[in-house]
């Protein structure tokens, strides 16, 4: 019996088994082509069009939306999502690619769309047919998000969108997109409504998808800029003036917090992907010589691998405390440091990875000789991604002040 | 075997941490812990070490000092988990009593296996007890007792709470001719179970900077003993990662009163018209303090469930329980005064008491680094 | 040739030769009595009389206050005050008692003050006969300064005083205080007055002095406070209302920032007495066991020795570069960085100390088995006073944040 | 002999730094560099590495490379000080030219006396030279270049802008017969003076993560080799305090750069209808950051002024300064970017040409806790 099974309802029993059986004959294996770290770097239609159609099975086997009614496509179970999930990473599965769609769409639509929507937008946004997107942040609106500009006017029942959306990760492949946005200039928050757009269809309509690059020099997110885009009332979640409680609804399930999050389903990467754990940095101490020794024998490395060990356990230990309410004075003090948590451990990591390659560090991912290819570098650029995207760490560290320890609001 | 998801985490275990916090905050309110420990605040006055007996006559009412003895040497059997539940609302408490040296004496018996019984049984009736086995430079090998002839000689260091004590449990080098050059780490090694009053035994107690606990050096010269295990080198080899956990656990319950009164502090004081809490210098510290805090109990619930129920992974969890609880205590005591300004610095605030308590713990039973160190051991 | 000597005008460097003899003759040597850490730790009026003594005959020899005008009591040179303190310094001889007086009471006395005022005042703080206190901060006063509430009541030529002040060091040995009060409640800033009162010879008349208790379990700190205390008018420094430009004149030199900062002179402690430094905690390590080897052999205590013997080597640089305007961009940069500087390093220096002493750093001032007797605990304990009192470690951020790069004030 | 006040730093030198910083600002302002260097963004293609060459016609003229040439030599002979303070406006305009590797190479054949005047009148006249001396741990003792019968064998790695040099100074082993055992720190070293193109040689591009510096591994095959020193450990081993003064310098310059930048962007940038530096997340990280930088630059100037007054001191005032130089430099790359949020983190924020000099430097001519376990040989 493994930990997650002793604890299991009877739907959950039967669920798993199912679960575990499926997969077993539906595994893809290793795939052929290489994939990348995380459903936010597809670069690759190629890519893309793998990973959407292990989405495309897995749905059609009730292995995604499970927790979701019926009639939106879902599966009618209560609880069972966490268990395919479990199974899947366990099986070390592809991940799927609809990741914002699933994580933040899914949950904002299921709670503020209408009936209509919901039953439209889900079922193929659960199969991943159709890829989602965010409009949230602007060049003007990063931690302040309900400084947003992208306005929408109304004439009877259309509303024309105009507007400068920044950090949209797969705005080049979506359908659709949510997209908060100002439908009054005069109030800050409650002139903030919330809208969902379709992306693909109207690209050169009002629609313009452009890359962003990313220090590392990679692509993966875009900017999009909205002139005059023609948009019907019926795609309107929840009232007029009440987008930022919406927006709330999408960011808790970002920061892993909501009822209906979706925890990462599967796992599988190419070989070629680095995993930013203590563990690879460890190996890479290991295989790296330091004068007569290796890198791994050196005390003061050795120390702040542990440093990460310890962190990295904690990390785990803190999302299965989270779950036993003895244990927990507060009900999201610790769902709430997940996010924080997370990047500022593969920063650090990252971080020591370079100082244990040395001057081998320099050597980046078209270099033979970099040791891991060249990813520790990236990884360590990408991690200031992380520790600013979706929150960044001040910001973070503000939201734990106040709605946790109940200090003095910053602003 | 793996872990149970809720740390094996039951209601009786959830029962006692809840009776526990209440108890403490009914009978040991911090202003009457400060009014017992604090009197005299002359650094140089010779050590004095109030506490409150009458608690400790009700914890042992309670039960508390045989949580960890078996039901059938008349103990309680409660699991790791909810001891060191209990430990940590003690460390919130401040608790000066010898309730975490009997737990971890109990843990060093119970480690001896049936020869532990009947010292266990003493326990169970509420007898205090504490360990003697640290040489002068705190070290756990350095065996600076001997045991000649069933005869202690030498000297322990780093007594914890040995005023309090009724009973030692004494580490010893086992010497069959007295004049045999010091030990080394591979030598046999004996416990042995001796009255705190017993002849030949001599206290030299210690002046600490920490107010809640008393420390002595303990002299044996031809203390009979009774010896509990001839050779008893792998069961306090086994016994040390419960150390460690019951150590940690009342540093994570100490941290958490520091963080919340610093919180309280923090939301009532105002300075240039706005709480102290408005200030992100003091707001993410904090956050950075709870942080910390729930790093190290989720570390700590880890490793004390894994001794219930994966005692094979009990010693690497246990070196991050402690490693992560020292570094969290620091940071703690030093947030907490610096965050409370002027008035934090004073004696007639509370805090002080916490910040010398956890100076105290943090480098007992191995400091942050040694456990990290003794963890690469196991890793790399 | 030292150092310093490089660069002496003809004045310093007549002066200098001056003072070396006249030290080399009148060098009290190493003192009978246990002399405090500081001027600020004097705890029995022996050690008072022994400094006052000493401060008394080195202003007599014309060491003190060299760079007033003779009319107040001065030396009447010009930047010789250092060239004094240098030697002094290098000869190691005790220190004044009269700190607080000769740093900050003497230079706002001498730039606020009345004619009548410094010819009254200023010879008998020089000489040290009179012991100055400061009386700002209070119990709702601590970093926001400018929130005093003691109260002055003005009836004709007299003023009324009553209020609390906290951390008044010498309090109970002071003649002197210099005071920052309330006049006007309208205003925060404005309603501010300056003046210096009368303390030891009002004791009882409107004056009360307490000792605070440290955290240490020492005293040194006191609070003062004022019932009706009765001064007349003369005793104000500059105008009414002016009192908050008149405590940055103070406050500039306490943070060792003003033209007539006195920086440190002698330092004589009794051998009792630990100094706080990197070399004195590698001293610990090396006379520390660890296991079979010393603490002095540890890898990673070497490392954090090693940063803090960098971090104090960079301190004592950045003393010396802030005087060559070539290698500055900032005038105040360095200078306002100095009280951050020593009280972190300080701090930090202890804490390293407590994990090379293990265990024995439980052992406090009166057991004989504790290292360094019982000191190490007692630096640490004590430098949270030092990052805390005049201007805790924040607030110094602030400024440098503000005055030297320029940021948007935090409050 | 004690270090000036003023660390020696006369008009000259103040000059010097003023004049470097114009001639930057007008000739290669950021927005220029980057149009210059950043032109593929794309990570997987092969290492490109543009550079201004005409502007180092420029410099040439100017005689800086010559800064350190002895006047006998044809040179400037400048104070180690003043060159210090040309290098850390380089790095404040993260300049790519082989500016720093041709002072290095100077500090090194001026550590050869006599010997080094040849070469050193070359590099007077204007030729880019650059140190050929690491191995592929990075040692500096690995010499992983031979020297039998006056030809060089093997490899040096991590050749400084190699493609920008024209001379190359080559440490490498004295071997007397070939099939010799590999070489121990003890055994004898020779500095050697090769053409770039010189038959025999072959280079190996790195590509590598910082766009303002090129990297290679140079291969020898039987190369003709004018030998400067043929015993030159002595010389070599005097030499390092300067390659480490030298190399702190750019970061201390390029530290600065990455503060007053991101302090502008704190100054404009309004997040919550306040400017960011209003945050004290923002305000006091940068003031951190100010605080390493000073530091570094403290320690800097004391090294320099060391080489120049106080050369038993050099060494240890060297380790410091490269110890805190990659410090300041971590910390103040991490901070640039954190605090520009979303922008900072995108290609066209000249952030990241800084960032990635910055991690080059860091790790180069070792790294803190090297140099911090040398300095602790020397100290304690």
């Amino acid at each position: 019996m493994t930990e997650q099974e002793r604890k299991d309802s009877p739907e959950q029993i039967e669920f798993r088994a199912y679960c575990r059986r499926w997969i077993q004959d539906n595994h893809p294996g290793q795939p052929s082509i290489r994939l990348p770290l995380s459903p936010l770097e597809i670069m690759t239609r190629e890519q893309l069009d793998y990973l959407q159609s292990w989405q495309k099975s897995a749905y059609d086997a009730g292995l995604v939306g499970c927790d979701y009614p019926t009639e939106v496509g879902g599966g009618g179970r209560s609880d069972c999502q966490r268990v395919a999930n479990e199974e899947l990473i366990g099986a070390k599965t592809p991940f799927y690619p609809n990741v914002i769609g699933l994580g933040m769409a899914a949950p904002t639509v299921f709670h503020h769309g209408s009936e209509e929507l919901k039953q439209r937008l889900l079922p193929r946004l659960f199969s991943g047919e159709d890829i989602w997107c965010q409009g949230f942040s602007e060049p003007g609106a990063g931690s302040d998000l309900a400084s947003v500009q992208t306005f929408a006017e109304r004439s009877g029942d259309t509303w024309r969108i105009n507007g400068h959306k920044v950090w949209t990760s797969l705005a080049h492949f979506a359908e659709w997109m949510i997209l908060l946005l100002r439908t009054d200039k005069s109030h800050k928050y409650d002139g903030l409504s919330y809208f969902v757009v379709p992306i693909a269809s109207r690209i050169g309509q009002g629609v313009t998808v452009r890359p962003l690059i990313k220090m590392t020099g990679e692509t993966g997110f875009n900017e999009v800029i909205f002139e005059d885009l023609e948009v019907s009332d019926a795609y309107r979640l929840d009232e007029l003036g009440k987008g930022w409680q919406v927006a709330m609804t999408t960011l808790l399930h970002e920061r892993g917090a909501g009822g209906l999050t979706t925890p990462r389903a599967g796992g599988l990467k190419s070989d070629a992907a680095l995993t930013v754990t203590a563990r690879s940095a460890i190996e890479l101490a290991k295989n790296t010589r330091r004068g007569a020794a290796q890198a791994s024998d050196d005390p003061l490395l050795r120390d702040r691998l542990m440093k990460q060990v310890i962190r990295e356990q904690a990390f785990t230990e803190n999302q299965r405390r989270a779950r036993v309410p003895a244990l927990n004075d507060h009900p999201m003090r610790l769902a709430l440091q997940t996010k924080l948590l997370a990047t500022e451990l593969a920063q650090d990591t990252s971080a020591i990875a370079l100082d244990i390659a040395g001057p081998s560090a320099s050597l980046y991912l078209a270099d033979d000789a970099a040791p891991a290819r060249g990813q520790w570098p990236l990884a360590y650029m990408n991690s200031f991604g992380m520790t600013i995207a979706a929150g960044t760490s001040e910001i973070q560290r503000n939201i734990l002040g106040e709605r946790v320890l109940g200090l003095a609001k910053s602003k | 075997m793996g872990q149970p998801n809720n740390y094996g985490f039951e209601e009786e275990a959830a029962y006692l941490k809840e009776s526990a916090r209440r108890f403490f905050g009914d009978k040991l309110p911090v202003n009457e812990l400060h009014a017992l420990v604090a009197g005299d605040p002359n650094p140089e006055s010779e050590a004095n070490v109030p506490w409150p007996t009458e608690l400790w006559g009700q914890m042992v009412e309670l039960g508390w000092p045989s949580l960890l003895v078996p039901e059938s040497c008349g103990g309680v059997g409660m699991p790791w988990v909810a001891v060191a539940a209990l430990l940590e609302e003690n460390g919130r408490a401040a608790c000066p009593s010898p309730l975490l040296c009997s737990l971890q004496s109990a843990a060093v018996l119970k480690a001896c296996g049936d020869a532990g019984t009947d010292a266990l049984s003493e326990l169970a009736v509420g007898r205090a007890a504490t360990l003697a086995c640290l040489d002068e430079s705190a070290s756990l090998y350095g065996h600076s007792v001997h045991l000649v002839d069933g005869k202690l000689e030498g000297s322990a260091h780093f007594v914890q709470d040995a005023e309090k004590a009724e009973k030692l449990l004494v580490l010893a080098r086992v010497v069959t001719c007295e004049d045999e050059p010091p030990s080394s780490e591979s030598d046999k090694v004996a416990l042995c179970w001796v009255d705190a009053d017993a002849q030949g035994l001599s206290f030299k107690r210690n002046a600490i900077v920490d107010l809640t606990r008393d420390q002595a050096r303990i002299s044996f010269s031809g203390v009979s003993a009774q010896v509990v295990l001839q050779d008893a080198a792998a069961a306090w080899q086994s016994a040390l990662p419960a150390l460690w956990v019951l150590a940690s656990a009342d540093m994570v319950g100490a941290a958490e009163w520091q963080l919340q009164t610093t919180v309280e502090y923090a939301q009532q004081r105002k300075q240039f018209e706005r709480p102290l809490g408005f200030f992100q210098a003091v707001k993410h510290d904090l956050v950075n303090v709870m942080i910390a805090i729930d790093e190290s109990k989720s570390l700590l619930y880890s490793a004390a469930c894994a001794l219930d129920w994966e005692p094979e992974k009990a010693l690497q969890l246990a070196h991050m329980a402690k490693a992560s609880a020292t570094e969290t205590a620091a940071l703690a005591s030093g947030r907490s005064v610096q965050c409370h300004g002027g008035i934090g610095f004073t004696w007639e605030c509370y805090l002080h008491l916490y910040f010398k308590r956890q100076e105290h713990s943090q480098r007992l039973w191995g400091d942050a680094a040694w456990h990290r160190s003794q963890l690469a051991e196991i890793l790399i």
